[in-house]
């Protein structure tokens, strides 16, 4: 970062995120006993993680103002790391595979 | 022979080299992870419903996890604020912050000692189920980066410190490289804590 | 052209298979061979002792650009007109059950157990506790509903020609692939799951001996995937017979059930 | 020599003595550093390929004992100096693991990238030092792991360089060493990584624009970018596998399984194929990390030897940024008959069909630029000439492969086996000899013997096509990959197994071709014709350094002015002008 920001005022904004990440870590637990259905659970939880991460990024680790080569090479990497999540779904979804319900795994004992 | 960029900024990047290059093993740091989320997806999808089950009988403390989820992210304000103070020039500060940055990772640690020792008394192992399984892996790795960012932290909190008095921008410049690696920690168990916890 | 190099065909869809393999290797000659005349010309052309002094621009035409449009449009078409469409017909296309010969293989290291669904045409039960690798390889359970009648062979494959075979691949221990050459099949088996593989054999192993001439010639079945230490012999056959003769080998594998259970030695 | 030899750089003496461990050992200056990973390279390549040759002699004569060798094998490899399968096995997959991991990537990446690259981009060393250093060293202990594997009780991997699990997992051999050291290997490729890029984005001379960037420095950069973003998921997939193996997980392993007849005790419920998706993501893009590097230094060698610029400049470094964003998306066309649907099969060939356009783009250049040439035929530029008919081949015999429905009697044959070695052998392989003979004199200030070069070139041209020519008229006959004894069991097979022996002698004389370089290199380091600092008459920034070059790299100030090969520009009085000096007006 450079010499002219105002650091008093990005201190205001550390302790702003904290409460901010605390607020949202007690929003996770208390959904969590809400008891919602799975579906709904999944997107709130990962909605409120998201949204936590986005925060960490942004201000303690600056994204919100970075230099250009930084955003480039992120965006570089959320592409791959979109075609890293496309794999488990290629390794669930393969249309040609029959189920092999059948086939009745009874252990010994 | 002087490398040049290890502390000033190059005009056109507006960076020195130590920002380039974490970032750099930060993106990989993603795919790693991003690798083992993957393959919990895939763990998860495959299990024929089975997941719930599997979770409910590995008996994860959320209590536990909570608090160290907040000790976690307490220790990320401690490390921005560690920083912080380097940028104000206040030396004093800076090593209060830093080794309760450092403190909290091993409060965290602890935590995480407690947690697994309990599992193993409960005869949780990683052989038991997929979802232990991938449990270990992934807070394994996780405990292990934190391990290592205690060591980074200490360093520049203890005797790498020693460099504020002759090259204050250097250490400023360590000490935000090793604050992104901990927030990316950070970041890492914000996904961690309800993923296998909560869901 | 490279038909003499590849096993005899012996499936429907064989030929297509050959055909495109062929025409693949006409366009990579093709570019081998225009690469290759202008390499040859321009080292002989521009060797320093006959041209000294170099030209700073090179080629102006756009000769090469046209080259490149014209692969992709050869590769383009290979692709959706060639293998696409072929590679669709393999896995989506596969025939009602009720018109094909349903079997399953079952690989192991390092065999493939052929499993038969007997006379009522239903497979039986499954269950991993009655494994004996002598006696049952395959855990088949004799006492469950249509296992009674169920047969089952080690690496004796047996087929009826002109008729669609649908084969249900799984494999006991690690990855197997299940090869037939002359079929033009290949499918891996991956444990835990089950994978259909279709194919019309179109030639009796009695057809293939008088076409090649060769009185000892059988169909093989190869491990294609590196799954132990004997891989390397992990070989099956395949017969093909014609309707009749199948029937009454189908029979005979039958009769020996009511004598003995044990037919692990009948091949 | 056109330009005259410069006397001794004077700055060399204000250098304090480091001691011996400090200068050659433990160093941390990008060209030590550099030779130290070229020298380990080729001593893992010269080690895969006896393991190769001993391969070669079970598949020519099964069964047969191992001639000189055999009988020190020892029984649980060779009783009698006859091949177990075993063994056989273990020879392939470390044969595969050593030349990808530990012979073409330490010294196509690790070797030259760490040498010329800094030199070229004008900067005084790599961007991290230390974390370079630390990177060699990670690659060491990687090999120290891979080489003491064979000694283990049970012999080294033996699941094919592929590892598949479930086999993998549960293998009783050196599996483990081997996903040790992989980690290591995969650590080391990490570090290196994260150095180029960041020396290349800011350690570049003033004026070294990125369009003036020499071929061979994009081609490194888009490794590195490669190597940092693909290699973690192995490293993901590594860790499962070792967790599978020691802590008894079944991350790959599904319910049920029946190994030898008792049922596995396992949890379950893991996937055999999330490793091969894992392992092909990394796989993929390793191909292009194999082969970037080498069609860099082959540009910089025709661009050099034809004296006039590459053709098509700007679209090979635009094709090539397309080449390796694209190989991240083409991994499942290795896994076309692991029962793929109809939808990801099209997906997967589609983007493999595309992929292939911007090879032959770069190809194509690269021929096209010796049109007009004045070309000298030196030792490099023969090694670089011989890489473009090899890669040629290697890259089309990928069509029928990249097809799934021809995919189906080729896959795993000996046609895949014979396509990525005319991609990795005899082109890889000759782009880096080409590299050795033409930085040779910058490393040590001699230049190589001609004679000997060309004595190294000519036969091993001949022999590498007689080793893998003939494995593509197998493949097309069917013959699968990795039998211990080349198929003989199979009728099918039978009938090319005669070539077996053809290739295998071939291979032999390979071995015996290969002697000339070993003599050459050793001779002409201490008694090669001396070069001065461009012996070749190039125009890159590297040749402006001294030979050897300092601690530090130049003696003088570099401003780049021009691109990187402007050679025989019309109205110059020499046939070249370098990259950083002043335009003659």
């Amino acid at each position: 970062m450079s010499e002219h920001v105002d650091i008093d005022k990005q201190v205001r904004i550390y302790f702003l995120v904290f409460g901010a990440l605390m607020v949202g870590t007690a929003a996770t637990v208390g959904a969590y006993y809400l008891d919602v259905s799975v579906p709904v659970a999944l997107t709130i939880g990962l909605f409120i993680a998201s949204v936590k991460a986005s925060l960490v990024a942004c201000f303690f680790m600056h994204l919100i103002d970075e230099k250009k080569i930084i955003y480039w090479t992120l965006a570089l990497t959320v592409a791959f790391f979109i075609a890293l999540m496309a794999l488990p779904i290629l390794t669930s979804v393969t249309d040609q595979v029959g189920d092999f319900a059948e086939v009745e795994a009874h252990e010994p004992h | 022979m002087e490398i040049p960029y290890t502390v000033e900024a190059h005009p056109e990047t507006g960076l020195n080299n130590g920002k380039i290059g974490i970032w750099l093993f930060l993106t990989s740091e993603v795919m790693l992870f991003g690798a083992l989320f993957a393959t919990f997806i895939m763990l998860r999808l495959g299990s024929d419903g089975n997941w719930a089950a599997m979770q409910a009988e590995a008996e994860l403390n959320i209590p536990l996890a909570t608090l160290n989820t907040a000790v976690l992210i307490a220790s990320s304000l401690t490390m921005v604020m560690a920083w912080a103070s380097l940028m104000r020039g206040q030396l004093g500060r800076f090593k209060l912050f830093g080794w309760l940055t450092v403190g909290c990772g091993g409060i965290f640690l602890v935590i995480k000692y407690f947690e697994y020792t309990a599992k193993f008394e409960h005869h949780h192992y990683p052989e038991s189920s997929t979802f232990l399984a991938i449990y270990f892996a992934m807070t394994g790795l996780h405990a292990l980066h934190v391990i290592g960012g205690m060591a980074w932290n200490a360093y520049f909190t203890g005797p790498g410190s020693k460099v504020f008095h002759t090259n204050r921008q250097w250490l400023t410049d360590r000490v935000e490289h090793s604050g992104l690696f901990w927030h990316f920690v950070d970041l890492v168990w914000i996904f961690l804590f309800p993923v296998f916890y909560l869901l | 052209m490279m038909d003499a190099m590849f096993p005899a065909a012996a499936s429907e869809h064989a030929g297509r298979i050959d055909n495109m393999i062929d025409a693949v290797h006409y366009l990579m000659l093709a570019l081998f061979i225009v690469w290759g005349v202008f390499f040859v010309y321009v080292l002989m052309r521009f060797r320093a002792s006959r041209n000294p002094k170099a030209d700073y621009v090179g080629v102006k035409s756009k000769m090469s650009t046209y080259g490149e449009v014209a692969v992709a449009i050869a590769e383009g078409i290979l692709l959706l007109g060639f293998s696409i469409p072929m590679w669709a017909e393999r896995v989506d296309e596969v025939p009602p059950e009720s018109d094909a010969t349903v079997i399953r293989v079952v690989a192991q290291q390092f065999a493939w157990n052929v499993w038969y669904p007997g006379a009522d045409g239903e497979f039986g039960a499954q269950d991993l506790s009655l494994i004996d690798e002598a006696t049952n390889p395959i855990g088949l359970d004799r006492d469950s509903e249509a296992g009674a009648d169920d047969i089952w062979t080690v690496n004796q494959l047996h087929l009826p020609v002109d008729k669609p075979a649908i084969i249900h691949l799984s494999s006991k221990d690690v990855i197997h692939s299940f090869n037939l050459p002359n079929m033009r099949i290949k499918q891996d088996t991956i444990p835990g799951i089950s994978i259909p593989v279709w194919f019309v054999p179109t030639k009796t192993t009695a057809q293939i001996r008088e076409e090649t001439g060769n009185p000892d010639y059988v169909y093989e079945i190869a491990c294609a995937q590196l799954c132990g230490n004997s891989h390397y012999s992990m070989r099956g056959f395949l017969t093909v017979h014609t309707e009749e003769e199948f029937q009454a080998w189908l029979d005979e594998e039958a009769s020996y059930l009511t004598g003995s259970d044990d037919d692990f030695f009948d091949f | 020599m056109a330009e005259p030899v410069h006397a001794s750089p004077a700055h060399d003496e204000h250098h304090h003595e480091q001691s011996f461990w400090r200068k050659y050992i433990f160093s941390t200056d990008h060209k030590v550093i550099g030779v130290q990973y070229s020298v380990t390279g080729l001593a893992f390549l010269f080690f895969g390929f006896v393991l190769m040759m001993v391969m070669r002699w079970n598949l020519a004569y099964p069964g047969e004992p191992i001639p000189f060798i055999g009988s020190l094998l020892g029984d649980n490899r060779a009783p009698g100096g006859i091949m177990l399968p075993d063994f056989y096995n273990e020879l392939g997959a470390m044969h595969g693991t050593i030349m990808v991991f530990l012979g073409v990537v330490p010294l196509a990446v690790g070797g030259f990238g760490n040498f010329v690259m800094p030199l070229q981009l004008g900067a005084p060393d790599m961007a991290f030092p230390r974390i370079n250093m630390i990177s060699y060293w990670c690659l060491f202990m990687g090999g120290v792991t891979m080489f003491a594997s064979f000694f283990l009780p049970n012999g080294a991997a033996g699941n094919g360089w592929t590892s598949y699990s479930p086999l993998a997992d549960i293998a009783l051999n050196g599996q483990t060493a081997w996903l040790i050291g992989m980690i290591f290997l995969i650590t080391s490729s990490l570090l290196g990584a994260i150095n180029f890029i960041t020396t290349a984005i800011q350690l570049r001379a003033p004026g070294m624009t990125w369009m003036r960037l020499p071929f061979f420095c994009w081609a490194q950069i888009v490794t590195a970018f490669l190597l940092l973003l693909a290699f973690p998921p192995l490293e993901a997939a590594g860790v499962l596998q070792l967790m599978d193996r020691v802590a008894n997980t079944s991350f790959f392993i599904p319910e049920g399984l029946v190994v030898g007849g008792e049922v596995l005790e396992r949890s379950g419920g893991g996937s055999p194929l999330l490793w091969q998706h894992l392992f092909w993501f990394l796989a993929h893009p390793e191909v292009y990390v194999l082969i970037l590097p080498a069609m860099g230094i082959v540009a910089e060698v025709i661009a050099n030897n034809s004296r006039k610029p590459l053709w098509g400049y700007r679209s090979m470094v635009y094709s090539l940024i397309f080449l390796g964003f694209m190989s991240f998306i083409v991994w499942a066309h290795h896994m076309f008959i692991t029962g793929m649907g109809s939808v990801m099969s099209t997906f997967f060939q589609t983007t493999t069909m595309i992929i292939s356009i911007p090879s032959v783009i770069i190809l194509s250049a690269l021929f096209i630029s010796l049109w007009g040439g004045s070309i000298r035929y030196n030792t490099p530029m023969l090694f670089a000439l011989g890489f473009l008919p090899m890669f040629g081949i290697g890259g089309l015999t990928g069509l029928p492969l990249g097809l799934s429905a021809a995919d189906i009697p080729l896959h795993d044959t000996y046609y895949v086996i014979g396509h990525f070695h005319y991609v990795v052998a005899p082109g890889t392989l000759f782009a880096l000899f080409a590299g050795v003979y033409y930085w040779f004199p910058k490393v040590t200030g001699r230049k190589m013997n001609e004679f000997l070069g060309k004595l190294h070139f000519w036969p091993s041209l001949v022999f590498m096509n007689g080793v893998f020519f003939p494995m593509m008229i197998q493949g097309l006959n069917g013959v699968s990959r990795r039998l211990a004894d080349g198929g003989i069991t199979y009728d099918f097979a039978g009938e090319v197994a005669g070539l077996n022996r053809m290739m295998s002698v071939s291979a032999w004389c390979l071995a015996v071709a290969q002697i000339p370089f070993i003599i050459n290199f050793f001779m002409s380091i201490r008694n090669g014709e001396k070069a001065g600092r461009n012996p070749w008459n190039s125009t890159t920034v590297e040749w402006l350094a001294p030979s050897p070059a300092p601690h530090g790299n130049f003696d003088q100030p570099i401003e780049v002015v021009r691109g990187p090969y402007e050679y025989s520009v019309p109205g110059s009085d020499k046939d070249y002008v370098p990259q950083a000096e002043p335009a003659s007006t």
